[in-house]
């Protein structure tokens, strides 16, 4: 318990550095300010399954380019936040506006079209895949060679195969997973696998990229690797990205503003700061060790 | 042992992607396909008639079940039925059309059956697993009542049966009853391998790997845009095309006629059988799950007597037709539960092995 | 037109003027979907304790059929042959719970779908091989069960009522009671029920897994054994039975795979249905439209309600 | 032609220039990248360093000074160095491994004005020390991962790099007239490159080659196994390294041979595998690690398949060598090599990735034996050689044939090597360096006035005038006859018997040589519990009689190997005792690197010391210890000394031993 709020906290320093370097790098300004456009807007969201109220009455909204934590104990409904935003569930009440257009009952594969890509709590990789196929089936969306040129052995279709094969492999050299590119995903440590569902989301090119615990059940230098990601997927690819994260050390040095989540209420919003100084998170979150 | 990797590198992502990478394989494959043509020379009327030409349609039917199964996980009962579709529909093709060549019917009648699996794959939107299977119960059942009372698809005969009328290519008898077995082994071959080199260019590329994407987590592969329904139904499509046409050959290239209970649920299920014992989402473990289930009876209708026949105990035909039925079940119990990947997966551990030796690993 | 006609009209008009005949048919339909609910029953028990979707219930009451018949047939008296097969069910639950399902605990049920493949082919082949591929008579007086027939007139007909079928229908109504007594009311009854929620609730109520497997598989296999005597009585015990059970598999779609209710009045609905179907659409199609109305009935339903009559929604959950 | 060739050619750039005249579609480069093998032919790569040879010029770089060099092996680091050496600029290839401190050392003492690095890691290294170099001023990175919100007013990509410098030649005729001048301007007597010796003690040493030294150096390696263009080698050493720089770039663009780089260090053995390499050149725990990593991985294989593989091995260890020197064997044996040969030993090069192997080279420090040996018997041909970085490698090579695990060879072509009265080996060759780079009075410490180097090392020429090193020089004591007594020499003899672990030897100063011997717990343990020998604890083990029966038994073998060779009668062991415990870096006896303190170990235990020479056959000693738990602690024990016999003149009969 006490090693792992240490460890947290020093994982939280060296990653405070980390983005104070970048913003010098940058420029110095913090990447939210620097587009206040919004990319998506949850209004009045509201979720029951039968009796059961998973989301009640929630807002807020995600800004171009910022890094958007969802936090909350657990069963506060983060997760069904994000099936609402991808369209997996559909709000019993309000409404989502993703880059300006609201979609009542969006298919999830429609959310996929406009650009919302997604990691999964407990890793949702295809098991009896390639680490290789895995992230190509992410580009599912970007093929348009129709089955009839898939059906020969060479032309278009091929051409395309190998197209979307080199931007595939800028991913895997992105996320370093050379050595493991033709293992099959269910031999891979957890770790690893976290990895990969990222790469997969990431050949999607999404303009909101939601992650769904994307640090579960990592040891230290594998947070450390994953943090890194994600900052770099923020930055050069400017994604969009809201995550949902149990360790506040990562949600703390990550994310740019924070919503907190509490039995399907919203109860507060803002920038880690604020969030973390906020008594009813305290209350609800903070205070309850983890 | 036999592999020799070192020295085989990739410099661009068309080889790398390549269905045998390794020369060693590309070799290999050449020299089966070499062999399986020169049987045509020096295989028996027996080997060709009995063993051959039935195994490779059956591998065929297995391979079409098995890119629904295996890839798309669709589970199918109605394997039988659709196989019937393209037999009646190549029957029709043939006698309303009959200046066409007939191997051009044989490929198209694979479109017909296509058309109805699409059909009958219309629940798997809503429903999965024995659901579905129960959905292409209906199809099994309706359709091989319809092959039964549609008098039309026939063509009327009193007998009921639909017979291979005489068709000839380059005026070599090919289809009928003057068709020899060496001739129509060759055209199934190359028909098989024809087929079977496309089912390999679709699992291999983008739709092979969004019919496993659904089968391993459909909702996953949902997040990510590929649409289920248009994806199982092109399952549907392909497989029943692959049935479709290995029933018009079982027809007109192997049995020269049938009736419409040839096409029955247990057609059905000794195909899922071989499936299942030749490895889920195979393309190799169909014909070894063919070949296997195929040759199991003649096997024992040889072995069984040798041995039991000078102990006195004389094996009737019927006797090996039931431990026939045994075994099969066993083994399908057998290999769910050791190797669900079935005789596949014992193949590709061999592969590895051989890979990686003197190595375990 | 005239077609339109002969479908949409006709058959009631039919109806009208020889109701003894729409009686008679009803009743034919009501028997067997009695009989499709007794094995349907089978499906329902396995799959309710066990999520195992047991493809091999038809041929377990061939099977069951055939082991009392052939036991009588060594001259054994028939009710020690009705102990003696009812330990054979028990014998086969014990086998199948060692050899498949426990090697295949926590496999996804599509697996073990396709195990009970196996086991249906084993037990023709078995079956087969021990008493022959023929056809056998039920031993019906022999059990003391009803024979003959009864004309009832009514509406200027009359309606004709097999014994063995009224017998058939007591019996079901019997078992079923029994049945549902014996999940609201026993211990073991109600673990089964608890297995079906979640197998850590079974072990609280102090009984293994494996015991409940076999424990529901026995239950499966008596009621595979009386509906093979019921249906034995009004046919003859055969394999072809087997093919005919698996109508049991509409019926569940009908009322849903965990609802015993369902189970019953899917199979009345099947049966009714497709005797109806027959006797008045038949002959339009050519006749035996029986062999796949009630798979087709069941199809049309699948689009519309999933879950079944009496089944519950499932939610997906990511 | 190649030597003709060199006539004119006498820098690398204008042999590049050469090759791509000569051979300009061969596959110059290969790198395995996003998955495939990126390939580059002569023609791009002398495009390419042009390229860059204009850019750097662009940068300000001026003919005389310095670059360094960061990073993993990739092509465009090899390129930037010809690139830097087309305009007169002096590489300087730096260990991308080596601390911050060190680094800023070599920066600085090299004054270098551009550093040339690979990725991130290597960026912030060097921008971390950035201060302490006041002459760099500009930083060329090859992968941009991570890199793209730096501040890039004096760092610059090296693609975008390249394009500019390829754009601007295009636009300026004048800049390829330059390009000209600047390779006609530089002779094979320049300067050529700057290799820093990560010295094992005190400060790195910048050791200054010209083109001369290089090339002639390269000539030799290439002639000695005639090296073709179509030989491909895998670059995955230190760039530092002389081994590499020869190796991976010298003789490549001399003999026009393809250079593979890796993917990553963790997919080596995959990418070696796939490239199939023809030849090698690699320090022994690159051979160890496979070799051990094959037995690791049989361990684990069927019964069945152990044997068979035992079997064959064994075999192999029997004929193979002689196979492999094509030196006369029984048919029956050739024949069960063929078998072998198909079950096991291709299948194994096969997965060592050294099927299409002509050549290996294995140097930098003494190879095991057994291990040696191994890779020979199955016909993979491994040959030692020493050389060092003043010499640009090569000092001694092993001819066809004339192979022997514990000799390093012949003196390379065109090398002279004389040894002086303490046994130090002196040598002089074309490829000898100018001297270290401003460390004058080191050049002379080094470099006799007639130009032969001090290795430093000591040796002699055994019967069949192989150069046998033996010890560094400064290590090797005399005992009071006179004798040469080097320590490490026969501490290694004996420690390449399994069942011993570490030795430590005494006898500078004295009337015979003794030792100690630490007893390997693993091995001498299997031992024990296969001969049933009960032991509670490691001291009790040492101390059993049977062990040192079989401790007396190895020792007396190397005595007679010694007493077979000149130089070496005086050195055989007298007398020896086994350590009652182990010898640990927590208590200081060995270095971190596991190297014995011979010294510290003497005081230590001095009452042993004076009893293996007061002639007593036991002796007590107390010991304090730190245990695992870093408790202290103190253990006392009786040790037992054994007299041995010693062989003085070498016997005829005893020669094969050897």
């Amino acid at each position: 318990m006490s090693a792992n709020t240490t460890s947290a906290h020093s994982f939280a320093t060296d990653a405070e550095i980390e983005k104070a370097a970048r913003a010098e790098a940058a420029g110095a300004v913090p990447v939210a300010a620097t587009d206040p456009e919004v990319l998506l807007a949850v209004e009045n969201v509201s979720l029951s399954f039968g009796g059961v109220k998973a989301l009640a009455d929630v807002s807020f909204d995600i800004r171009k380019g910022e890094i958007r934590a969802i936090i909350g104990p657990n069963g506060a409904g983060k997760t069904s936040m994000l099936n609402c935003i991808n369209g997996f569930y559909h709000p019993t009440e309000g409404r989502i506006t993703f880059k300006g257009e609201t979609r009542r009952k969006m298919r999830p594969y429609e959310a996929a079209a406009g650009g919302i890509a997604r990691t999964f709590q407990n890793v949702a990789l295809f098991k009896g895949m390639s680490t290789l196929d895995n992230i190509m089936a992410g580009r599912s969306l970007k093929m348009k060679r129709g089955f009839f040129w898939q059906i020969l052995g060479f032309g278009p279709a091929v051409a395309e195969e190998v197209e979307h094969r080199r931007f595939v492999e800028d991913i895997i050299d992105f996320l370093q997973i050379q050595a493991i590119r033709k293992t099959p995903v269910g031999k891979l440590p957890y770790g690893l696998q976290k990895r990969v569902e990222l790469g997969r989301a990431l050949a999607m090119e999404p303009e909101l990229l939601l992650l769904d615990e994307p640090m579960a059940g990592m040891n230290l230098e594998e947070k450390e690797d994953m943090s890194r990601f994600i900052l770099d997927v923020n930055q050069h690819f400017g994604t969009t990205i809201a995550l949902i994260e149990h360790d506040m050390g990562v949600v703390m040095d990550l994310s740019d503003r924070v919503v907190v989540l509490e039995y399907g209420r919203k109860i507060a919003d803002g920038t880690p700061s604020v969030v973390k100084s906020d008594q009813k998170v305290i209350d609800a979150y903070l205070g309850v060790p983890h | 042992m036999i592999y020799r990797e070192s020295g085989q590198y990739k410099t661009s992502y068309s080889a790398d992607m390549a269905v045998f990478p390794l020369r060693q394989d590309r070799i290999g494959i050449f020299v089966i396909i070499a062999l399986a043509y020169s049987m045509a020379f020096f295989g028996s009327n027996f080997m060709l008639q009995a063993v051959l030409i039935p195994f490779l349609i059956f591998s065929l039917a297995a391979m079409g079940l098995n890119l629904m199964v295996g890839y798309a996980g669709l589970l199918s009962l109605g394997t039988g039925a659709f196989m019937g579709v393209g037999a009646y529909a190549c029957y029709k093709l043939m006698t309303i059309f009959p200046g066409v060549n007939v191997i051009v019917w044989i490929l198209a009648s694979g479109f017909f059956s296509a058309a109805i699996g699409v059909f009958f794959g219309l629940p798997s939107l809503r429903i999965k697993g024995f659901y579905l299977a129960v959905a292409t119960l209906a199809a099994q059942f309706f359709l091989q009542w319809s092959f039964n009372r549609i008098p039309w698809l026939y063509n009327y005969n009193v007998s009921g049966a639909i017979e291979a009328p005489l068709r000839t290519l380059f005026g070599v008898p090919i289809v009928g009853p003057t068709a020899t077995p060496e001739v129509r082994y060759v055209i199934v071959l190359t028909l098989v391998i024809f087929l079977t080199w496309i089912a390999s260019n679709i699992v291999h590329g983008r739709v092979g790997r969004q019919w496993m994407a659904i089968r391993d987590m459909d909702i996953a592969a949902e997040l990510m845009g590929i649409k289920l329904l248009q994806t199982k139904l092109l399952a549907f499509a392909v497989s029943s095309y692959y049935c479709g046409v290995a029933g018009a050959m079982m027809v007109f290239l192997w049995y020269g006629g049938a009736e419409y209970n040839v096409f029955n649920i247990n057609q059905s299920f000794l195909i899922l059988f071989m499936v299942i014992i030749g490895g889920l989402g195979s393309l190799i473990g169909s014909f070894l799950g063919a070949g296997l289930i195929f040759m199991l009876p003649i096997a024992m209708g040889i072995v069984l007597p040798a041995i039991f026949g000078p102990l006195g105990i004389r094996v009737g035909a019927e006797t090996i037709e039931h431990l026939r039925f045994m075994i099969l079940g066993a083994l399908i119990i057998f290999f769910l539960i050791v190797e669900p990947h079935g005789l596949a997966r014992l193949w590709q551990i061999a592969k590895q092995k051989l890979r990686v030796w003197p190595f375990p690993y | 037109m005239n077609a339109l006609y002969q479908i949409f009209i006709e058959p009631f008009i039919f109806m009208g003027e020889a109701p003894d005949l729409l009686i008679q048919t009803i009743w034919e339909g009501f028997v067997s979907g009695i009989l499709y609910a007794l094995i349907a029953l089978g499906f329902v028990l396995i799959f309710k304790a066990s999520g195992v979707f047991n493809f091999a219930q038809g041929i377990m009451v061939v099977f069951a059929a055939l082991t009392l018949v052939g036991f009588y047939s060594m001259g054994i008296p028939a009710i020690i042959s009705l102990i003696l097969a009812i330990g054979v069910m028990f014998l086969l639950a014990v086998t199948v719970e060692r050899v498949v399902l426990r090697p295949l605990v926590n496999q996804p049920d599509i697996i073990l779908f396709m195990a009970t493949f196996g086991i249906t082919y084993f037990l023709i082949g078995l079956g087969e091989f021990i008493f022959g591929g023929e056809p056998k008579v039920m031993i019906t007086s022999q059990l003391y069960l009803p024979e003959g027939r009864t004309n009832f007139d009514i509406l200027g007909g009359f309606v004709t009522i097999q014994h063995i079928d009224v017998a058939a229908a007591v019996i079901a109504i019997i078992m079923i009671a029994v049945l549902g007594i014996f999940f609201s009311k026993t211990r073991i009854g109600r673990a089964l029920r608890a297995v079906a929620d979640s197998h850590k609730a079974a072990l609280s109520v102090g009984i293994s897994l494996n015991q409940i497997w076999v424990i529901v598989w026995f239950a499966a296999g008596i009621v595979a054994l009386v509906t093979g005597i019921m249906w034995g009585a009004r046919s003859d015990v055969s394999f072809a039975l087997q093919i005919i059970a698996l109508k049991a598999l509409p019926v569940l779609i009908l009322g849903g795979f965990t609802s015993i209710p369902g189970a019953i009045v899917g199979g009345l609905i099947i049966g009714i249905g497709e005797k109806i179907g027959e006797f008045y659409w038949g002959p339009l199609l050519g006749g035996g439209i029986e062999t796949w109305l009630a798979y087709v009935i069941a199809l049309i339903f699948l689009m519309f309600r999933p879950q079944g009559l009496f089944g519950e929604k499932i939610i997906e959950r990511v | 032609m190649t030597t003709v060739a060199v006539a004119r050619e006498d820098t690398f750039p204008k042999l590049i220039a050469r090759n791509a005249r000569i051979r300009p579609d061969r596959t110059a480069f290969r790198h395995k990248d996003l998955g495939i093998w990126q390939s580059w032919t002569w023609g791009e790569v002398h495009q390419t360093v042009r390229a860059m040879a204009i850019g750097m010029h662009r940068l300000g770089l001026k003919r005389g000074d310095k670059i360094a060099i960061i990073g993993n092996n990739r092509p465009r680091l090899y390129w930037s160095i010809a690139a830097a050496q087309w305009i007169g600029v002096v590489p300087v290839p730096v260990y991308s491994d080596s601390v911050a401190e060190e680094m800023a050392f070599v920066l600085s003492h090299a004054e270098v004005v551009l550093a040339v690095v690979e990725d991130q890691e290597q960026v912030d290294k060097v921008l971390s020390i950035a201060e302490q170099v006041p002459t760099l001023t500009h930083l060329l990175y090859d992968e941009e991962r991570g890199l793209r919100d730096y501040d890039h007013s004096t760092m610059h990509p090296l693609t975008a790099f390249i394009d500019e410098a390829k754009a601007a030649t295009a636009a300026d005729p004048e800049l390829d007239a330059l390009l000209g001048r600047e390779l006609a301007e530089s002779k094979g007597s320049d300067l050529a490159i700057i290799l820093y010796t990560s010295g094992t003690t005190g400060r790195p040493k910048g050791v200054m080659l010209t083109y001369d030294n290089v090339i002639a150096a390269a000539q030799i390696g290439c002639d000695f196994d005639n090296l073709s263009e179509n030989d491909e080698i895998i670059a995955y050493l230190p760039l530092a390294w002389v081994g590499d720089h020869i190796f991976s770039y010298a003789q490549a663009i001399l003999a026009g041979l393809c250079v593979n780089c890796p993917e990553s260090p963790e997919t080596i053995v995959e990418d070696r595998r796939e490239i199939g390499t023809t030849y090698a050149f690699a320090p022994p725990r690159v051979f160890e690690n496979m070799l051990t990593l094959t037995m690791v991985r049989m361990e684990d294989a069927g019964p069945i398949m152990r044997s068979m593989f035992g079997f064959f091995i064994r075999h192999a260890n029997k004929v193979g060598e002689r196979i492999l020197n094509k030196q006369s064997v029984g048919l029956w044996d050739r024949m069960l090599y063929t078998i072998g040969d198909f079950l096991v030993y291709s299948p194994l090069r096969n997965r060592f990735g050294l099927s299409n192997i002509k050549v290996g080279y294995t140097a930098g420090e003494a190879i095991g034996p057994e291990i040696f040996r191994f890779y020979r018997s199955i016909g993979v041909n491994l040959k030692q050689l020493y050389g060092q970085t003043e010499a640009s490698v090569y000092v001694t090579m092993q001819p066809d044939g004339e192979i022997h695990a514990d000799t390093v060879g012949r003196p390379a072509p065109g090398v002279e090597i004389k040894i002086d009265d303490n046994g130090e080996v002196l040598f002089r060759s074309a490829g000898v360096f100018q001297g270290y780079y401003k460390d004058d009075e080191k050049t002379a410490e080094t470099k006799t006035v007639d130009g032969f180097v001090r290795s430093g090392d000591a040796g002699f020429f055994d019967a069949n005038g192989h150069l046998k090193i033996i010890d560094r020089a400064k290590d090797v004591g005399k005992l009071n006859d006179g004798s040469l007594f080097p320590p490490k020499y026969v501490e290694n003899k004996l420690k390449f018997y399994p069942n011993i672990k570490e030795v430590v030897a005494y006898g500078n100063g004295q009337d015979y040589v003794t030792c100690f011997v630490n007893i390997d717990l693993t091995a001498v343990g299997n031992w024990a519990e296969r001969n049933n020998v009960i032991y509670g604890s490691y001291q009790e083990l040492a101390q059993n009689p049977q062990v040192y029966e079989m401790i007396a038994g190895h020792v007396d073998e190397v005595n007679r190997s010694l007493a077979t060779e000149p130089l070496m009668q005086g050195a055989q062991i007298k007398r020896f005792l086994i350590l009652h415990k182990e010898l640990d870096a927590d208590d200081g006896e060995l270095t971190r690197t596991q190297k014995v303190r011979r010294g510290f170990i003497a005081d230590r235990y001095g009452p042993l010391v004076t009893a293996l020479y007061d002639g007593s056959q036991e002796a007590d000693i107390r010991t304090e210890v730190t245990f695992e738990d870093g408790r202290k602690g103190v253990i006392a024990a009786r040790v037992k000394i054994r007299d041995m016999k010693l062989y003085d003149a070498p016997q005829p009969a005893m020669e094969k031993a050897a």
